[in-house]
């Protein structure tokens, strides 16, 4: 997977980058993956009370449309697995805003055997939200947060993702245990 | 939900756990639906104390080995076994399985509460009588380390790989070490003693 | 020999359509919204959409008939949309009749399929499976009230038809092609997966259905040609039903009217399941559709 | 004159070559040449049909007191070309995929039968052709499978019956078996009413059976799905691209020599001659049930099957339309039939020839491994599904325009059901054996040999052709009617009210391709991922995953058809077998009891009888 990855040349269409700019701030698509317990927080966002579509954001099943992806609260290994191969399936310009201290540094489960204490290790997260679990108006703050990163083209975890990805890799590797997407996917196997 | 239950279990043990000792005779069992479903089960088992907690809460305390026998009898009442939760009392040395059923047909609650002793502890299946114990068997072996005869797959359930045959949830698994040696230097709590956590 | 005025006419058309297209869509996710009392996007929003699909900056293919797919679908609407006879421009409309654009209408999801099958994701191919399904169910009710049509008004070309509506008034106001219009509105409704019948790309069960593995430009391609197939769908409609129509907009007001019955119905309905689909299209519709028939042909 | 015997006899003697020879080099060609020769004479005389009107070159030869005649006229010239082309296919497909030279002898005795059939100007040789092309497709399926070869043998011996005892009535009633002197016969008794009604009507449901059970009409389509799969399948292109051709132009002989008396005999309902409405519903009853039955098939060579007979159902339905613009798109369908279904199968062949396998699960992901196959499946499904660029939709939309120009609607609508049907099961096919995981022991297929990818060459090219100018066809097919039915020029086809033109929708979509590529190469360069590297909510995927549904593709129909699905043609026809065996053991126990008495007492009844009618 990282071989080819890094030696692909951007296309930087720099006449029509502000306009793609003001598209990509205009039109965010969620990826509908809720991990930890902030999934729940995520309905009363499309409701008639808050109602992200005005910003013209859509919940959207599928990673390969999808372009911000929201870690709502504390993340396990076996999670995180789910979340790095969804996240790499997403296309390019691609966000994450994480909910709450747990994503940050562990948080109320610092000591927990089963928590990632430092997601940032793993996955690059661009937007960090206080409170265990924020309120859908704090959802939407750091969700304009997110806008005006994109405006001025600040919001580039995606870059960072692809520059350094032996770093991010190394740390995978280094948690999970080398080659652990073929052995994960033969214990699933026997599911089948 | 393992975690939880078991410092509910603490306190309530302890407040409980006083009154019962003065009066070392037996309670006199209020004549509601759940004190004759106590009263018809104790003639059956008198091995077993039984008590009403409150309205649609009833208790048991069986010794281990007489557990299958008593479970047995209980299981014409009560038809759907909810839950098997296991409490370490570390100072005693046991772990304290609650076999939580539930009757359909009064809609009653019942606890039934064994005790076994720490070291390789070990406790027959009750997968005949329900199969769906063989799930919460598998999680209480996989968190504690108790193995129930009979049941055929023990082995790993939800954990990781690495955390296998570490019996996470026991008292004396010792987690901020754990915890240093996975997530090492972004650990970045350097407070060693437990008595003061610093968050 | 070319005349150069057609195939500006045509170009400046497909220009027209697709924009019109996306506003359509967007009329529908702010209909949506309003009835359920949210604020909603813009009408403007799927040309964002498009726009930011289109800037992405990496897309993946699964070899070359998963690209092949979305480009054979887009052209296909296009194909489609040059033969209908739209407003005062007649563009193509004399060199095909009513079953060759029944049949082009029909061919983008040909397109889809191909693409979504040769993913190799399995939510594509059941949403293979239910959109081939639904396409099936729908074609006997689709194919009487296009039948209906042909016999009452004793042709098949389109702007015949919309001559014979000029003249004797708009098919809707005959017993018979009333009941063709209530057959080939539910048949509407399938055609563009709007909520009774969604489900092909049933959001919650199959992630997006076929479109499950389509990110970057090829869901660019299949977002313009799902707002020109809408336009054309609606063109097709206002045309059979409704009198074709004088000017430009006197169109878009008799498509926007047949948009907003489909929206109407969409925001009520909860989702059939696909033999619950296929069993309700065999049942009220083809009866309906039966009937419709008799009557025309009397 | 000879020429025509030549074309007659030369796949025979070929055949015969072949089987006698057997050398593995040499049989394949002498094959290639013997089904190769037909074509070459007719093509030689396309400029006399078209200049010399219809009644074109008439040959007689006596054989053994019998007086066969030949003629070869627009429309025999039209059915020969279809089955000499479809012919030309199967050799090459044969010289492929077959083993020994058993088979060459009879699949070319069987194009010696139908091209007789075709040509044969009385019913003397017209039956006897029929016969041998019957026995000799069943000598191909006997080589496979016992019960299948029974049951077409049982089924095609019932047709042989029916027509042989119609042939009887008419020679009775007209005293003379040679077409033209029947047709005149006939045009005059439609004044004079001599035959009657009755007699009339037994006559046509003879015919009716006869040319049913070998175009596969539903009731008597039991044998099809069996014979079709059960032979070797480049021989299959012949048998369902040509052999039902034979039963649809025995409805057509239908029209020609007692169409004006069928319908002073049977009358007019509703304005539609009563025999061709039968004749419709036949079809479109097979349209339906056979596509239904198509859809829910997990074998690959009953899918085929199934949707072979559903597309003769088409024949059926255009011919029962009765108007000559339905006629011609009968005739129309008959060539894109033979041209697509016979490229399907030589596709079939040649995946059987390189898996092995026949079920839609042990397929998957062949289009990497065989892409001249799969582009050449590519162009049988969209001219199957009738795309319009096409051949199969020119003749599905002549049939549109005919049936509802004539009135029928509920036909138009079982059309309508038929092609969506049609699009289904050709859609499942792709997705089942070309697209998808591709299993373990499919690594190492190689591309199709090279005689059967021509082979597939030779039907693909009238498929486009055709599409693109299916004025080239009408044309020809406006000669068998005094004024011309399909107007406009080779790419426009203008009927009395509709138009369709073929040159204009292709460009059309071109120009649709082309701007819709360069909005395609204006996005970011695209990266090209293994299929393990699909969205399976986010769970990792292995190459031994199947992520791909090719069992049971369609239950949902099935679910919402079960009401339908418990009556299966196949059971009726066994307890039908079952109850004619119980009856001939009573029969056998009751008579033939052995005793001589009882012997002797049958011959007095039969005396006595005798005695009392007179006889004696």
């Amino acid at each position: 997977m990282g071989g080819d990855f890094i030696s692909y040349e951007l296309k930087e269409f720099k006449l029509f980058e502000p306009l793609f700019r003001w598209a990509r701030k205009k039109s965010i698509w969620l990826v509908a993956f809720c991990t930890g317990c902030g999934g729940i927080e995520m309905p009363p966002l499309v409701t008639a009370r808050y109602d992200i579509e005005r910003f013209g954001m859509m919940p959207n099943p599928a990673p390969r449309m999808a372009d911000l992806f929201l870690i709502t609260g504390y993340v396990t290994p076996k999670t995180l697995k789910r979340i790095i191969i969804t996240y790499e399936l997403m296309p390019d310009p691609k966000y994450i805003l994480a909910h709450g201290s747990c994503p940050i540094n562990g948080g109320v489960y610092w000591d927990s055997y089963n928590v990632v204490k430092q997601l940032d290790k793993y996955i690059p997260i661009d937007v960090a939200i206080a409170g265990c679990m924020p309120r859908p108006e704090a959802v939407m703050d750091g969700i304009r947060e997110i806008m005006r990163k994109i405006e001025n083209g600040e919001a580039d975890g995606w870059r960072r993702y692809r520059e350094n990805y032996e770093w991010y890799r190394k740390n995978q590797d280094e948690l999970f245990g080398e080659g652990w997407r073929e052995r994960d996917a033969k214990r699933w196997l026997a599911w089948l | 939900m393992a975690v939880t239950d078991n410092e509910v279990k603490n306190k309530v043990e302890s407040t409980q756990k006083a009154p019962q000792d003065t009066q070392n005779a037996k309670p006199e069992l209020p004549n509601t639906k759940e004190g004759r479903l106590v009263k018809e089960l104790l003639e059956k088992a008198p091995y077993a104390e039984g008590s009403v907690r409150r309205e649609k809460r009833i208790e048991f305390r069986v010794p281990a080995e007489r557990i299958h026998e008593f479970l047995e009898i209980a299981s014409e009442k009560f038809e759907m076994l909810m839950q098997i939760s296991v409490v370490d009392w570390l100072k005693e040395g046991e772990f304290e399985l609650v076999y939580q059923l539930w009757s359909v047909s009064e809609s009653v609650h019942a606890f039934v509460k064994t005790r076994i002793s720490r070291e390789n502890a070990k406790m027959p299946t009750v997968m005949d009588i329900w199969p769906v114990a063989e799930t919460y068997e598998r999680e209480a072996h996989e968190f504690f380390g108790i193995i129930f005869e009979g049941n055929p797959r023990l082995g790993p359930f939800i954990l990781e790989p690495r955390e296998y045959e570490k019996h996470p949830l026991r008292k004396d698994f010792n987690t901020l070490s754990y915890v240093k040696t996975i997530y090492g230097e972004d650990f970045d709590r350097y407070d060693e003693s437990k008595t003061n956590y610093v968050i | 020999m070319f005349e150069w005025k057609l195939a500006l006419e045509a170009i400046g058309m497909v220009i027209y359509a697709t924009f019109m297209g996306f506003i359509f869509m967007g009329i529908e996710r702010k209909a949506m919204a309003r009835i359920q009392r949210r604020v909603g996007p813009p009408i403007y929003q799927p040309i964002i959409d498009t726009l930011k699909l289109l800037g992405k900056k990496e897309s993946v293919s699964h070899g070359f008939i998963y690209d092949f797919g979305p480009v054979f679908a887009l052209g296909a609407s296009i194909a489609a949309l040059l033969f209908i006879p739209l407003a005062n421009f007649q563009l193509f409309s004399s060199n095909a009749d009513l079953i060759v654009v029944a049949y082009l209408l029909e061919v983008p999801m040909l397109g889809i399929m191909l693409g979504a099958m040769s993913s190799g994701n399995p939510y594509s191919a059941v949403g293979v499976q239910r959109g081939l399904l639904t396409m099936v169910a729908m074609q006997l009710p689709y194919g009487l009230a296009l039948i209906a049509i042909a016999q009452y008004w004793g042709t098949f070309k389109l702007n015949s038809i919309v001559a014979l509506q000029q003249l004797h008034g708009w098919s809707i106001t005959v017993p018979a092609l009333l009941l063709a219009f209530i057959v080939f509105d539910i048949v509407f409704q399938a055609m563009l997966g709007l909520e009774p019948f969604d489900i092909i790309t049933a959001p919650a069960e199959i992630s997006m259905g076929p479109m499950v593995e389509y990110g970057g430009k090829h869901a660019a391609l299949l977002f313009t040609q799902h707002a020109v197939q809408l336009f054309a769908e609606t063109a097709f409609f206002a045309v059979l039903f409704l009198g074709g129509a004088s000017n430009l907009l006197e169109l878009l007001i008799k498509q926007i009217a047949v948009l907003f019955i489909a929206i109407f119905i969409a925001s009520i309905y909860p989702r059939f399941t696909i033999d619950q689909a296929a069993k309700f299209f065999w049942k009220w519709p083809t009866i309906l559709g039966i009937i419709a028939v008799i009557l025309a042909g009397w | 004159m000879n020429e025509l015997m030549i074309m007659l006899f030369a796949p025979l003697i070929a055949g015969f070559i072949a089987w006698a020879l057997d050398i593995r080099g040499i049989r394949e060609i002498v094959g290639v040449i013997g089904a190769a020769v037909p074509l070459g004479i007719l093509v030689k005389y396309y400029p006399t049909i078209t200049s010399k009107g219809t009644e074109g070159i008439v040959q007689t030869i006596n054989v053994g007191g019998f007086h066969l005649v030949f003629q070869l006229n627009t429309l025999t010239w039209y059915f020969a070309v279809i089955a000499s082309l479809v012919g030309v296919a199967m050799a090459f497909g044969m010289a492929s995929t077959s083993k020994n030279s058993y088979e060459w002898l009879f699949a070319l005795m069987s194009y010696t039968g139908v091209l007789g059939v075709f040509l044969s100007g009385d019913f003397v040789g017209f039956f006897l052709f029929w016969e041998i092309m019957t026995f000799a497709s069943f000598m191909m399926v006997l080589r496979r499978n016992k019960h299948e070869s029974l049951k077409y043998f049982v089924l095609s011996i019932i047709g042989a019956y029916a027509m042989l005892i119609a042939i009887g009535l008419l020679y009775a009633k007209t005293g003379t078996l040679d077409f033209n002197t029947i047709r005149q016969a006939l045009y005059m008794d439609a004044m004079i009413g001599s035959i009657s009604r009755g007699e009339m009507a037994l006559i046509f449901g003879l015919f009716v059976t006869a040319f049913g059970v070998k175009a596969g009409a539903v009731p008597l389509h039991v044998w099809a799905p069996g014979a079709y799969s059960e032979v070797d399948q480049s021989y299959t292109t012949f048998f369902s691209g040509a052999l039902s051709k034979a039963g649809a132009y025995g409805f057509l002989l239908l029209y020609i020599l007692m169409g004006v008396k069928l319908v002073s005999a049977l009358g007019v309902w509703h304005n539609h001659m009563l025999f061709a409405y039968i004749i419709a519903w036949i079809g479109a009853i097979t349209v339906v049930v056979a596509g239904f039955l198509a859809v829910l098939q997990e074998d690959i060579r009953k899918l085929f099957a199934y949707s072979s007979v559903s597309q003769v159902g088409y024949i059926l339905l255009g011919l029962g339309v009765g108007t000559p613009l339905g006629i011609i798109g009968a005739l129309f369908h008959v060539l894109s039939h033979a041209v697509f279904k016979g490229l399907f199968w030589l596709v079939v062949a040649a995946l059987i020839l390189r898996t092995g396998k026949t079920k839609f699960e042990d397929f998957g992901g062949l289009a990497e491994k065989m892409p001249v196959t799969f582009s050449m499946a590519l162009i049988a499904v969209l001219s199957l599904a009738g795309i319009p660029p096409m051949a199969g939709f020119a003749s599905k939309w002549l049939l549109y325009e005919a049936a509802i120009n004539a009135h029928m609607p509920l036909v138009a609508g079982a059309i309508f059901l038929g092609s969506g049907l049609a699009f289904a099961y050709v859609v499942r096919f792709l997705y089942a054996v070309w697209f998808g995981q591709r299993p373990s022991d499919l690594e190492d297929v190689k591309e199709a040999p090279l005689p059967i990818l021509i082979g597939m060459a030779v039907l693909a090219i009238p498929n486009i052709v055709f599409g693109i100018a299916p004025g080239l066809v009408t044309k020809y097919l406006n000669g068998l009617f005094s004024e011309p039915v399909v107007t406009g020029d080779y790419f426009k086809l203008v009927t009395t009210n509709g138009t369709y033109n073929a040159l204009l929708v292709t460009i059309l979509l071109v120009f649709g391709l082309a701007v819709a590529g360069i909005v395609f190469i204006y996005g970011a360069k695209t990266r090209k991922v293994p299929v393990t590297d699909t969205y399976q909510s986010g769970n990792p995927v292995t190459e031994d995953y199947n992520l791909s549904m090719r069992r049971h593709f369609y239950r949902p129909l099935a679910e919402a058809l079960e009401f339908w699905l418990r009556y299966s043609w196949d059971r009726f026809y066994e307890r039908l077998a079952g109850l004619a065996e119980d009856f001939a053991d009573t029969l056998r126990e009751g008579i033939y009891n052995g005793n001589v008495q009882s012997y002797a007492w049958y011959l007095a009844i039969i005396l006595l009888i005798l005695a009392l009618w007179g006889v004696l």
